[in-house]
């Protein structure tokens, strides 16, 4: 049966969170949706400035005697101009990484800031317990890290005798999301030196997006894939690695 | 070989072309964080003083990149034409700017000179040109590709139809498509960037959009922007692939780290026009450039970011494209500050795209994390389309949901043909007058009965 | 009346018109400095959505400066048209701006509803537009004056000669003129700046560009920009005046400290009229405004400046001036800090001028100690051609060497007329040809006999 | 006898400073010109940013016992984007001139850094010189102010019993003229509250404008009428003050 047109634009706006079916004035958007995302501007920038607060995460973590570590990017400011101090462990951080022989663990899960500490901080702990709780892969105890970087993963991972690097980092805020979690993971990371072409990445981790059940089990086919294989990267799609024998079997099932 | 300038007391020497190319550049985030920037405005115009005196045939003889160690250095020198270069070889970079300028830089000699500029020049020249010669050399030249729409024809603008989704949700993405539809947008392609990098997955919003291609008769190509190695599996397993996408950038380490190189390239384009879909000589591939992309993968080699650019363009023209852009304010202010840097290096990357013989579009946006914002992004876009812009990005509401950044909204791009009288690519245009969503007046003002046959097809 | 807002949990209350008009402006330094400016984007936003929902009849209601004791308060309601006002009767700020950027707002609509505008209800809707909307709804407002040439035509673009010179020497004043006419600028005025304040020199300037103007015919109109009491002084003495020349501000204190007031202004247009100089009905004043004045002068009575700037159009257009233009960038980083500002704060004025009836220009401008660079004033020049600003300045190599600061060059005329295809005031564009200044094509391209023949002229 | 084209072009060149006859490419400036335009620019903006030296102006002025004041901008930067507190005096400062009775003096002269230090320090000391040698006009001891905007001379003549300021002030740099000052002279200032249209202006006060003895000149002229007539501003017009008679005569013929 046809539907009225109002319907339709009631079904396009149903079917997407994107701003489509906004309206028109001339070409122009109508001020209602000019303000209405100005206000979203105004709020995504406060969060790219919002800190998070490790203390929470910590205490979540506490059974697996979490870690707090900061890069060498001192402030928020610092660290939004130089991603280079944002890859790199502050000294008393190095230290604080106990280092352990190579490959004293499969992996090392670390939650970073990013650009959005409100997505470490809401994304992270439950994600990262779900991880840590997977049979059949050995994990450094968990790390919170300040100011981070993605890479500053590849440091964390060396130290702590960690094979692989997972890092769940905030990704920069948008204007319909400000939570939105990248996880990026890296085998036999090279401090200082890993091309991002040897890393795979899940994005969009957030109610809204990729939901954490999915996000997982999708982490841990390509950990479980990058084990078996030894590399992580554009030659290991997510494709392959679900379909990967190796992998426990209730978790390919219920990604596809 | 080093480079020096006077002035009044003060000796000005620059190392190399390298340091020569980073001092006389506008000041720009990146090259602040990678220590190249100059030090302040004395010795940034004493660097293009300089500058304006380097011959061109510097360019060919000083490689800022070792030709031994990098594949896009001999991809730029063993692909140098000699011929089309031939009436620039007196040139400084000085009369190169007074040439692109003058009467005699007609469309048709810039046309000719194109292959026998190397990326450098063509950045050079740039770092001389202010803002309004940017924009008037641009707008002389014409660079025309093809699929099933023409695109880069004077007098029209071209839109890609971004509708991403966080969860590649293919109801969502359809109903950002129809919307984009609505708004006269989707000529220089439909283009997804999927959250997940699965081929069965990019298969999926391959056929998707395919199906509505063909539902609606609409000419126009559609593009997953997926990994190219992930493309080329979709390809493998029959996917209906228009174009092939890959980001690029400006050093064979740059690419590297992007997971390709030029052969991966090249296979990609052979397998991609093995399909057979386009006309023949039609163009079919789409890359993405944006100035900061070496550095932050720490293979710049010490050349600027807006001289490592111009390189990705090299890289890019080989593969004959039917869509370049430039991602300008996509990384962030790591690397373009604020509003102004942006804006300026929005209208450079267009210029050395156009120079050097692309299909330039550019993705007029900003992260949350700048300094910038959407008067900022108005500008940009209307100096783009002064300036004769191929293309722009059409995301609804200028909100990426997925990318997290503001892009050109459908909006914007109604507005940019309206206040320049611009129009779609003509094959897209004709299909605009057809379905109702453009009038006669050649405005999109979709009437009711239309709007309600394209969304009736949606569902 | 408070105003308020609630975004979340926050609350948002602002006590009055004005300060709500404040906080609802976009940043700039003056705001910052009288203290008036929102304090973050998010009180910035709340005022707009209060703004938005404010009905236009407030602002004839609610007086910014008291009616008692302000002459410009007084102007503005008591002129006030109601029934050019009516279509708008039932609107809000956010309803006024969705009417200027629909198709119900055409040119002529445009026309007929300026009368019922305030400067407030101006001033407020723009601070709800985004540069392109700015840009979008000028375009479409055509206002056009006469005097020997027909100015503000839609295709046009005219370009004042301000061929300032440190002490005022004739000859030299003569060679930056000749200058401006051999790259077809002059159609909007010849304007001198004096640097002395004297009519007996002013009288002399006067002559000498009347003595130019006879002896080679050109089509344009004269204007020393002395003071008005110092215009008076050579108007009664019988100077060759065609234009009235004042700086203007939005309140009565404000125009106090530039010497005049409505009366003196009354007189002066009363003077220049009598002169008989012009054809009938042509407009006799040219006046220059400029955000910031206001407040440097004490005299803004807690208004932001964009409002007071509105303002001052109120004045002007009481007198129907020929021009009028905003100085933006002139006055420096004290009220406008950057390119940014500058970029917004003309477009804005642009804008509020037009909407009002004015002939606006603009002196795409900045100073040495503010942060802005060719690059911004590029931008800003090319966005203000595509919003169809009436015109520009011209100073020889856009370095004006009286004023110490940087405007528009000749050049800068030139590269915006072909960017868009402007032409001049039609009047002048037949002189150009008939000198041969112009080729056929319509591009100032001076043969050397004209030069010659112009330049001789002037030995 | 009819010139050859390029003569016109030298003969323009030559009749102003100002930037004519540039040439072209196509619409726009040649290479060579927009570098010398930027370079201009780059020191123009130095300009901006250098500090007033007041010890030669001191030292240069020690005969009349010159004061040094500054006002409440602390530096440059607040300079610049506070201008209502360059016109006030710094509470030391306002101190250190010593209260007089109103009328103690006909005039003070301050030579004021404003926006160019080098116009102040160039022109100030000779220009101050020799209006301070007129004879006929009492002048207090004559004061050197940093970061000082025009109307800080209206409370410096207050406090010094003067009954009209003399702001000797750096003009704004431009590109050609980075050493430009301003006379400003008002009659009867009120602290805080004089209008600009009461003050008189002489302005471009530099080798390349208005010469020293002309600025001189003019500026006496006012000053002598505005003492006879106790006014300053748009109702003094430098034509009448030349006119005047009580101005001493060598004064005025020289003017005109
Ligand atoms: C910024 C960005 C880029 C920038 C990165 C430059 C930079 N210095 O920041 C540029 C434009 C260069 C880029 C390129 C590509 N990107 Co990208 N990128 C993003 C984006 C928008 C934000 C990332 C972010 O906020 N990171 C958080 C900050 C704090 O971390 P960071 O350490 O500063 O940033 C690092 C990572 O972001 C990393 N990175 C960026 N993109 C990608 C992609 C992959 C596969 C990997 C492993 C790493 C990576 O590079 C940065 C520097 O080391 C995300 C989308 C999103 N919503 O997150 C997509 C995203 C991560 N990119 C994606 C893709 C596909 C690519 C490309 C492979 C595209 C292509 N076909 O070539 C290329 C190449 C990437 C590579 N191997 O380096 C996909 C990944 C999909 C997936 N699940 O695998 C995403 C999710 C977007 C998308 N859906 O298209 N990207
Ligand atoms: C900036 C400027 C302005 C700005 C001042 C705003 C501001 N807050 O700064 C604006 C645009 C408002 C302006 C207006 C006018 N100006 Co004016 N202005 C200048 C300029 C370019 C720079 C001044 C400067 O650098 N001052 C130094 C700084 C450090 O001092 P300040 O305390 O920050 O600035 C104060 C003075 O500049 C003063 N001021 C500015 N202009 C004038 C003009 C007169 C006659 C007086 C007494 C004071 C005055 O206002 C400022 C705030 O108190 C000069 C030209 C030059 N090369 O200097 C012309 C200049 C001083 N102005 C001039 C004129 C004629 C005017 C007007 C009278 C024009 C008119 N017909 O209305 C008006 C009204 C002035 C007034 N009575 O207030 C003439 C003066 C000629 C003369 N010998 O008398 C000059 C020399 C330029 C010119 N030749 O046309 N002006």
């Amino acid at each position: 049966m046809p539907r009225a047109p109002s319907d339709f634009w009631d079904y396009l706006r149903d079917a997407t969170p994107a701003r489509i079916a906004l309206g028109r004035v001339g070409d122009a958007l109508p001020t209602r949706r000019v303000l209405e995302f100005q206000l979203a501007h105004a709020k995504a920038r406060d969060a790219v400035e919002t800190a998070l607060d490790p203390a929470p995460l910590l205490a979540e973590l506490a059974h697996w005697r979490p870690i707090l570590v900061r890069s060498q990017a001192d402030d928020r400011r610092t660290f939004l101009q130089r991603p280079d101090l944002g890859r790199r462990l502050a000294p008393p951080s190095a230290e604080a990484l106990a280092p352990e022989r190579p490959g004293a663990y499969d992996a090392t899960i670390v939650i970073a800031d990013g650009l959005s500490a409100a997505a470490a901080q809401t994304q992270g702990p439950p994600l990262c317990k779900m991880l840590l709780a997977t049979q059949g892969l050995s994990f450094a105890p968990p790390v919170v890290a300040l100011q981070a970087r993605v890479a500053l993963g590849d440091e964390i991972a060396a130290r702590q005798g960690a094979r692989m690097a997972l890092v769940l980092i905030g990704e920069r805020p948008g204007l319909s999301a400000c939570d939105s979690l990248g996880a990026y993971l890296t085998i036999d990371p090279a401090p200082g030196a890993t091309s991002d072409a040897r890393r795979n990445c899940v994005s969009n981790i957030r109610p809204d997006g990729l939901s954490l059940e999915d996000a997982s089990r999708r982490i841990l086919a390509l950990m479980f894939a990058a084990r078996a294989l030894g590399l992580t990267g554009t030659e290991l799609k997510e494709d392959d690695a679900l379909a990967l024998e190796h992998i426990p079997n209730g978790l390919v099932q219920s990604v596809r | 070989m080093p480079y020096a300038c006077n002035l009044g007391a003060t000796h000005y020497v620059f190392d190399d072309l390298r340091a020569l190319l980073a001092r006389a550049s506008p000041g720009r985030a990146g090259d602040r964080l990678a220590g190249l920037a100059a030090a302040n405005d004395q010795e940034r115009v004493a660097a293009r003083i300089a500058l304006a005196d380097v011959p061109l045939t510097r360019f060919l003889e000083e490689a800022l990149i070792p030709y031994e160690a990098d594949e896009v250095t001999r991809l730029i020198l063993d692909g140098h034409d000699g011929e089309a270069f031939a009436p620039l070889k007196a040139m400084t970079v000085g009369d190169f700017r007074d040439f692109l300028l003058s009467d005699e830089a007609t469309t048709q000699a810039l046309a000719g000179i194109a292959p026998g500029l190397t990326p450098e020049m063509a950045a050079a020249v740039s770092k001389l040109m202010r803002n309004q010669d940017l924009i008037a050399a641009a707008k002389k030249i014409s660079v025309v590709t093809r699929f099933r729409t023409t695109i880069g024809l004077p007098g029209r603008l071209s839109v890609r139809i971004q509708p991403n989704h966080p969860s590649d949700d293919l109801a969502g993405i359809g109903a950002s498509i129809l919307d984009g539809l609505m708004y006269g947008c989707g000529d220089a392609c439909i283009g997804i960037n999927p959250a997940t990098d699965s081929r069965a997955k990019a298969l999926l919003l391959w056929e998707r959009i395919e199906e509505l291609r063909l539902r609606f008769e609409i000419p126009v190509q559609s593009c997953v922007l997926c990994h190219v190695t992930t493309t080329l599996q979709v390809i493998e397993r029959g996917g209906p692939v228009d174009l092939v996408f890959q980001s690029i950038a400006g050093s064979q380490a740059a690419n590297r780290s992007f997971g390709v190189d030029l052969a991966m390239l090249e296979e990609a384009h052979c397998a991609v026009r093995a399909l057979n879909r386009a006309p023949a000589g039609a163009n079919l591939m789409y890359f993405e450039t944006g100035q900061g992309a070496a550095l932050s993968a720490g293979a710049h080699h010490g050349v600027d970011q807006q001289t490592m650019e111009a390189r990705a363009y090299a890289v890019a023209r080989r593969y004959a494209p039917l869509l370049v852009n430039t991602v300008v304010g996509f990384i962030g202010p790591e690397y373009l500050y604020d509003g102004k840097e942006i804006i300026r290096a929005g209208l450079e990357d267009h210029f050395c795209g156009k120079l050097l013989g692309l299909p330039m579009g550019v993705d007029v946006c900003y992260t949350n994390h700048a300094e910038a914002d959407q008067d900022d992004m108005d500008a940009l876009l209307t100096l783009l389309g002064v300036a004769g812009c191929t293309y722009i990005m059409g995301v609804p509401g200028a909100d990426d949901i997925m990318l997290g950044y503001q892009s050109t909204s459908y909006h914007d791009a109604l507005y940019l043909r309206s206040a320049l009288g611009l129009l779609p690519a003509p094959e897209f245009e004709a299909w605009l007058k057809t379905v109702g969503v453009m009038d006669a007046k050649a405005r999109v003002r979709p009437s009711p009965a239309s709007a309600a046959r394209l969304l009736a097809g949606a569902l």
